[in-house]
């Protein structure tokens, strides 16, 4: 069964080269291009602030290109987890722990060479890797692959396990943040959803 | 959209494929029971803690021992023969609990029962927030008692997280510079290799087509030669996220930062719980998924196994008496160590092309659990600032704890009395002898002789006469008293018939 | 659409994430390299599963899964820096180095005695 | 017959062992009669064990004990002449050794401890000498070992004992390792553990590594049995208590390596390039550890020494093929060898220091310890092989067993063809053997003389020189009393055979009719030049003693007298020839080093260790622990360059 699945994704010599681009391919490139430019900037800028914003433009056009790639659902639920709750998130990190406005000439660590040298010598194996594979494939984009519909019957007819294991992850992920947040001798206990005004408090401390 | 069509390929609809009686899937509930009970012993203590006035909240940590122990009763009737549920329609399941996942779904719960008995003091003591700390090392449990059972790398990949993720809390929950500092280490090193996992997931993915462990093998054995580069890329890459867990070097460096800042049950929990996921996914993806590449990542496993077990004790040999918290680091570094004899059997595996010699891991991971818990659950009763001097003269003033101590570190060097820690370094041997790495068996003993030095030294030092006054014995409190003698029980049960948990060696896992 | 565009585009993007992780010296900043590198995996996912056209769409549901898993982690991991902060007063991942393990200053100490011993 | 009675025999003395450790803080009261009453009865049983077992008779039961997945474990018994023979012996020697101890170690506040170690060591020994089955073996030898690090160490207040216990587990671990391997392999090749099943296969020439296994079980036998070049720990050993040099030293663990060998004999005849290798080892232990007996001023490193060059005789009886020789000779070592040892003791007790240069100029030490002086001379004179005591005939009986091995008829009975045995073996044991044989004599005299003939020349000589060796003992012995009666009384049950053992040599029927069942006869040619040597060098020693004495009588310096007999050896010899500096030079990291080692001794298990494998793990744990900075950047730099790593490396193999 799963052979069949293996074939399902046709590594026949692509229908059309690389030199006559589909309308599709083109607009991909050109939000993939963003993508990439935001997501160097947001971790090179000294601006610890619009490295958070960089991120925004990054994961929002992530989104554009799941749509591209006729998954709806998930792009959908990538605007609103990663833009709608990461991003608030991470600033809120980002002010909470008095991170300055302006730039700061200390963003990076002494770390950088290394940095530089592994995340080069990774982009040069795993291009190759992908490349060498993926060089002649095509992706049939007729039919609907993520729509809302398509998503639920899939997600609960064959991943309800996984599922049901991450509302245990999730809630554990939320009773840890907010016991971490709480200070020690705040013995009351937070009613659900005040994570903020514990974060606050914290803050003020 | 313009797309060419390939004819040759069914489209099929998931309508096509889905169950029409029903959308959901089927589900045995005395298969799932293990896991389950635990995750709702750790609701019913999240709810509980709401009621109970401050002066009962002890009761949470009885409530979370008596889930554990009825999670731990309901691996009974599963021992009869393999049951899976969550099954696809198309075949395979996304569950299955057969000898092999019921072995490590007794070392997760068990090891997690021993923590709570360990813990029932540390929570007074250190004034830990207490249904907080159930709750979460409740779920931890449950992941990781789900963990083995996982069939697919969705459910493999969610419970390593719901097993790890409550821990970075639980590491950090006592909310001092050292937890927190211990929680960054631990939760920064996850993070990336759960990052770098998923990308190997993804390829793997890609070559197999289906990311359930048993179709990959069939996918991969099957697949174009054009992907096979990437294939194995993405299996080692998918290695590295539970290699992380088991703490193989180079992905051990948080190791003894996270086990000194956490509270001492929680680092014992680690070292014991912790490193069985890893250790269970491990032998999950690799004996059934990544079946076809056995010789690489055999390989690989083997470089890591030695990598492992030589820094780990070349780590430990050089901690000195005087460091703060050098007992936990110590133990911290033999726990690197003992993963890396772990992951012998693993190797061993990958070079035999079958999965027998997994039960050396199954056996070796049973004892080591057992015992070093009780390591961790003595050096909590020392408490102090846990220096390795402190133990100096414990014997005069803790005679009991003393030999506990003593006969656990035994256990874990392999020498007599501790006879069972000699049987199941015998049987990691034979593993590696047998599937013919000679040379991982060479590192091994050179290692295990290493080893005896760190393990020896301790074990003189409890011995030798107290430095200053001796103070007075300080009464053990009794759940701590309980879990050790528990632990020393089964070790000398162990010791006196090695066979209870060796067998496990000749039986089929799978 | 050739495979090849999103595929590469993930793995650079992942690179990028690796290099942040890296680089960064606020751990605020270090997660966010983090979410980069997730969401490279979650394009690769999606872009797999529509390429194999997979009946069970594995892809989509693990992409499902991992941005859960990214945004728990990111919650319990701005709580833990939080900490960090409050007890630290820093963010800098390479000023909390008290834990290590390379005791010079030890070794210096212990040659002084050993010297003063002698 | 019933199986209870032997397997009581190692049982016994542990649960003394574990009663002794549990009681010992709280009940003082019981610790003498946990220590003795066990380890005696363990005694009565073993000869129980070995009447009712008889001459010629063998018995094998085993129960599985641990299913493996390869060759299997069990818990075997295996009885023959050799063991009996051999428990006897241990039983014997233990039982006095602890009630000895009783005595010796009076006011010590660890005895509890102590006596529960003496006992476990002993069911250790007893568990060495009946298992029937090589991995519990094992246990008993490991357990020995540690056993023998804790009594080493008894006053480990002091730095020599604390060296000295972590230099003896050291270097017997040194050889361990290899050991292990040996074992393994064997059981691999044999594809068995029981050592009978071993044997056969070996007889049936079954094994394909005989030579490997044989060398790799030869570095733990020379690391247990102190041979050379593993003998150093035994001399430094003697800082322990004085019984349990006795126990350990003489006639139990250094013995687990002959035994072994004994027993494995069969494996041994596969190669004759192991036992070319013995025959050396045995002939340079031999002579090299005479020398050094002969310029020691310590009284109990004379008699450590004396010990290796006797383990020596024994090794090289068995590389002649001759396990019966062997047994022999380690029998009656045992009983003298012990009987010395506890002699020492009560010389020691009474002398306050271990020096002879110091006895020998002390008045009177003869007129007080009366009982020492003609226990310790029955035991110097078996020890220097004169006829009749029970040394000379076993002695003889390993010269004769290398005489006939250097004629290519080795007497290797019915364990393999005679021409097993190389006719070099025989020359190289048989001329060694004499050799020693005359600085034995030698040595055991000036022992003798300067321990009780020594001459007070001024009175005042009297405290110990300083420098003199360190003495550990807590000692109050008054001069007004005879010292306590368990210690002098053991000496004489321990004297009886020494003084008799050796006749059952002359029954030719019976002691043949236990063992291997060939004759023990000493031959004409060997008596003659054994005991002529012998003779010699009772009479050089002589010789010089009066020598040395008419030059102090004539105002001169006193010197030694080994001083003027080996001349510019006499330096080299009292430092052991320089093995343990050799090693400091080779294992150790250079000169400076191994002064540091001595500095930090508190740091020693793990330093020392280290060196002594190599300075590899030290570096290594070095840059471990270096890397270890605490930057979590630096770790997950570390994990992603490994991830990285793994998948280049595994991209260009496939």
């Amino acid at each position: 069964m799963s052979a069949l699945l293996a074939a399902a994704g046709s590594l026949e010599p692509a229908a059309r080269s690389y030199l006559s681009p589909t309308g599709q391919e083109i607009v991909f490139l050109l939000v993939g291009v963003l993508v990439l430019g935001a997501a160097v900037v947001s971790v090179t800028t000294r601006q610890l602030v619009h490295a958070a914003l960089w991120l925004v433009v990054a994961l929002g056009g992530l989104a554009v290109e799941f749509l591209l790639l006729t998954a709806e659902f998930v792009a959908w639920v990538q605007v609103l987890v990663y833009l709608g709750s990461v991003v608030v998130l991470v600033l809120f990190g980002l002010m909470l722990t008095r991170a300055p406005i302006g730039r700061s000439p200390d963003a990076d660590s002494g770390n950088r060479p290394a940095a530089l040298a592994v995340g080069v010598a990774s982009a040069a194996t795993l291009v190759t890797l992908v490349v060498d594979a993926f060089r002649s494939s095509w992706i049939d984009l007729s039919g609907p692959a993520g729509t809302t519909r398509l998503t639920g019957e899939f997600l609960f007819s064959h991943w309800v396990l996984p599922f049901e294991a991450l509302s245990v992850l999730l809630l554990a992920a939320l009773v840890g943040a907010i016991v971490l947040s709480r200070t020690k001798d705040d013995r009351a206990k937070p009613r659900p959803g005040n994570l903020r005004t514990a974060l606050t408090k914290s803050k003020e401390r | 959209m313009t797309t060419t069509h390939d004819l040759g390929q069914p489209v099929m609809t998931s309508l096509a494929v889905a169950d029409p009686g029903g959308l959901i899937q089927s589900v045995d509930w005395v298969a799932v029971a293990p896991p389950l009970i635990a995750a709702l012993a750790a609701l019913a203590v999240l709810v509980a803690d709401l009621f109970l006035p401050e002066a009962r909240k002890r009761l949470l940590g009885w409530l979370s021992a008596a889930g554990l122990l009825a999670a731990l009763a309901m691996l009974l009737p599963l021992l009869g023969g393999t049951r899976s549920t969550f099954c696809f329609t198309s075949g395979g399941c996304s569950y299955t609990a057969d000898h092999f996942a019921l072995a490590f779904q007794l070392l997760a719960l068990g090891g997690a029962l021993l923590t709570v008995l360990l813990s029932l003091h540390t929570v007074d003591a250190e004034k830990l927030p207490g249904g907080e700390y159930w709750f979460l090392l409740l779920s931890s449990a449950c992941g990781a008692a789900l963990l083995p059972a996982a069939r697919d790398l969705a459910t493999l990949v969610i419970a390593l997280e719901v097993a790890t993720l409550p821990a970075f809390a639980l590491v950090a929950l006592r909310r001092d510079g050292r937890g927190a500092e211990s929680a960054l280490k631990f939760f920064l090193s996850s993070v990336t290799a759960t990052a770098v996992m998923l990308l190997g997931v993804s390829f793997v993915y890609a070559a197999a087509g289906t990311i359930q462990l048993q179709g990959i093998a069939e996918g991969l054995a099957h697949a174009p030669a054009q992907l096979k580069p990437l294939a194995e890329a993405g299996a080692v890459l998918t290695l590295v996220g539970f290699a992380f867990k088991t703490a193989a070097v180079p992905f051990h460096f948080w190791v003894p930062d996270t086990y000194v800042g956490a509270p001492l049950p929680v680092a014992g929990y680690l070292s014991v719980v912790g490193k069985a996921a890893g250790l269970s996914g491990l032998a999950l993806v690799t004996t059934v998924a990544f079946r076809p590449y056995g010789h690489t990542w055999g390989l690989v496993l083997a470089v890591l196994a030695a990598l492992t077990m030589t820094v780990g004790n070349a780590a430990a040999l050089r901690q000195r008496a005087g460091t703060p918290h050098g007992a936990v680091r110590l133990l911290a570094w033999s726990s690197v160590g003992q993963a890396g004899y772990l992951l012998v059997p693993l190797a061993a595996a990958g070079y035999a092309g079958s999965a027998d010699p997994l039960g050396a891991t199954v056996a070796y991971a049973l004892i080591y659990g057992l015992v070093n818990l009780g390591a961790f659950g003595v050096v909590a009763l020392v408490g102090g600032s846990g220096r390795l001097e402190e133990f100096r003269g414990l014997a005069s003033r803790n005679r009991w704890a003393a030999f506990a101590l003593a006969f656990f570190l035994l256990c874990l060097a392999g020498l007599p009395p501790g006879v069972v820690g000699l049987f199941g370094k015998v049987v990691v041997f034979r593993a590696a002898v047998d599937a013919g790495l000679g040379w991982l068996a060479v590192v091994m003993a050179v290692n295990v002789v290493i080893a005896l030095a760190y393990y020896l030294k301790w074990t003189a030092l409890l011995f030798a006469p107290a430095a200053g006054p001796a103070a007075a014995p300080r009464r053990a409190p009794a759940p701590l008293s309980a879990a050790l003698g528990l632990a020393a029980c089964g070790a000398v049960v162990l010791s006196v018939a090695p066979q209870l948990v060796l067998q496990v060696v000749s039986g089929s896992l799978f | 659409m050739h495979l090849a565009y999103p595929a590469v585009l993930a793995v650079l993007l992942f690179s990028v994430g690796v290099y942040g992780v890296l680089a960064r010296r606020n751990v605020v900043l270090v997660l966010m390299s983090v979410e980069l590198m997730l969401n490279a995996v979650n394009l690769n996912l999606v872009a797999f599963d529509v390429w194999l056209r997979d009946t069970l769409h594995a892809g989509q549901a693990l992409t499902l899964f991992t941005i859960t898993v990214a945004a728990a982690e990111i919650g319990l991991g701005l709580a833990i820096v939080l900490l960090v902060y409050r007890t630290r007063r820093t963010a800098a991942v390479d000023e909390v180095t008290a834990l290590g393990d390379r005791h010079e200053a030890d070794d210096l100490a212990d040659a002084a005695k050993e010297q003063a011993a002698a | 017959m019933n199986l209870a009675l032997p397997i009581l025999v190692p049982v016994l003395p542990a649960l003394g062992a574990a009663a002794g450790l549990a009681t010992g803080r709280r009940y003082p009261g019981l610790a003498r009669p946990l220590a003795v009453l066990p380890v005696a009865t363990a005694a009565v049983l073993a000869l129980v064990t070995a009447l009712q077992l008889g001459t010629g008779a063998t018995l094998d039961a085993a129960t599985r004990l641990a299913p493996t997945g390869g060759p299997e474990i069990s818990l075997a018994l295996h009885l023959d002449g050799f063991t009996s023979l051999i428990s006897v012996l241990v039983g014997l020697v233990a039982t006095c050794v602890q009630i000895y101890s009783t005595a010796y170690l009076k006011d010590d506040p660890r005895y509890p401890s102590y006596a529960a170690l003496v006992s476990l060591f002993t069911a250790a020994m007893f568990l060495v000498v009946y298992s029937g089955d090589l991995i519990v073996l094992l246990v008993g030898w490991e357990v020995m070992g540690i056993c023998s690090y804790f009594l080493i160490g008894h006053h480990w207040e002091t730095a020599d004992a604390r060296a000295a216990s972590l230099k003896a587990f050291l270097v017997t671990k040194l050889g361990d390792v290899p050991f292990l391997f040996g074992l393994f392999l064997l059981g691999a090749d044999a594809g068995t553990f029981r050592i009978g099943e071993v044997l056969r296969t070996a007889a049936d020439g079954g094994l394909h590594h005989p030579t490997l296994i044989a060398l790799l079980l030869l570095a733990g036998v020379a690391g247990k049995s102190a041979q050379f070049p593993l003998h150093t720990w035994l001399p430094d050993a003697m800082a322990g208590p004085t019984p349990v040099s006795a126990l350990i030293h003489a006639a139990t663990m250094v013995a687990a390596g002959i035994y072994l060998v004994a027993r494995l004999l069969p494996v041994f005849l596969q190669s004759s390039a192991a036992l070319v290798v013995l025959a050396v080892m045995a002939a340079v232990t031999m002579v090299g550890s005479a020398l050094c007996a002969l310029a020691q001023d310590d009284l109990k490193r004379v008699l450590a020494y004396s010990t290796v060059g006797q383990l020596g005789y024994m090794a090289g009886a068995l590389a002649s093929g001759d396990r019966q020789a062997a047994v022999f000779h380690l029998v009656s070592h045992g009983a003298f060898k012990a009987l010395l040892f506890l002699g020492a003791g009560v010389v020691i007790h009474a002398a306050h220091t271990n020096s002879l240069s110091a006895m020998a100029r002390m008045d009177g030490l003869r007129h007080r310890i009366q009982d020492a002086q003609w226990t310790m001379a029955i035991g110097l004179l078996a020890l220097a092989g004169v006829f009749p005591f029970s040394g000379f005939f076993s002695k003889e009986s390993v010269l004769t067993a290398a005489e006939h091995a250097a004629h290519g008829e080795a007497l290797t009975g019915s364990l393999g063809p005679a021409s097993a045995v190389p006719t070099a073996v025989g020359w190289t044991v048989l001329v060694a053997g004499l050799l020693t044989a005359l600085l034995t004599a030698a040595y055991a005299l000036r022992l003798w003389l300067a321990v009780f003939y020594g001459r007070s020349r001024n009175g005042k000589d009297l405290a110990p020189q300083a420098g003199a060796p360190y003495s550990p003992e807590i000692d109050e012995a008054d001069p007004a009393h005879l010292e306590p009666a368990a210690m002098r009384l053991t000496l004489w049950v321990l004297a009886v055979p020494a003084l008799a053992f050796g006749l059952a040599g002359l029954r030719t029927d019976w002691l043949p009719a236990l063992l291997d069942g060939e004759s023990l006869r000493v031959s004409f040619a060997t008596g003659v030049l054994g005991t002529g040597t012998a003779a010699a060098g009772v009479l050089i020693a002589w010789a010089a003693w009066r020598t040395v004495n008419a030059r102090a009588a004539a105002g001169q310096q006193p010197a030694d007298p080994a001083r003027l007999l080996l001349g510019p050896l006499y330096r080299p010899a009292q430092h052991g020839f320089g093995v343990d500096q050799l090693y400091s030079a080779v294992f150790v990291r250079p000169t400076e080093a191994a002064a540091r080692l001595v500095r930090f001794l508190d740091r020693a298990v793990v330093e020392t260790y280290v060196r002594g494998a190599g300075a590899a793990p030290g570096w290594l744990g070095r840059a471990v622990r270096f890397a270890q900075t605490g930057n979590a950047q630096g770790y997950l730099t570390a994990l992603l360059a490994g991830a990285v790593l793994l998948a280049v490396l595994v991209a260009v193999r496939s």
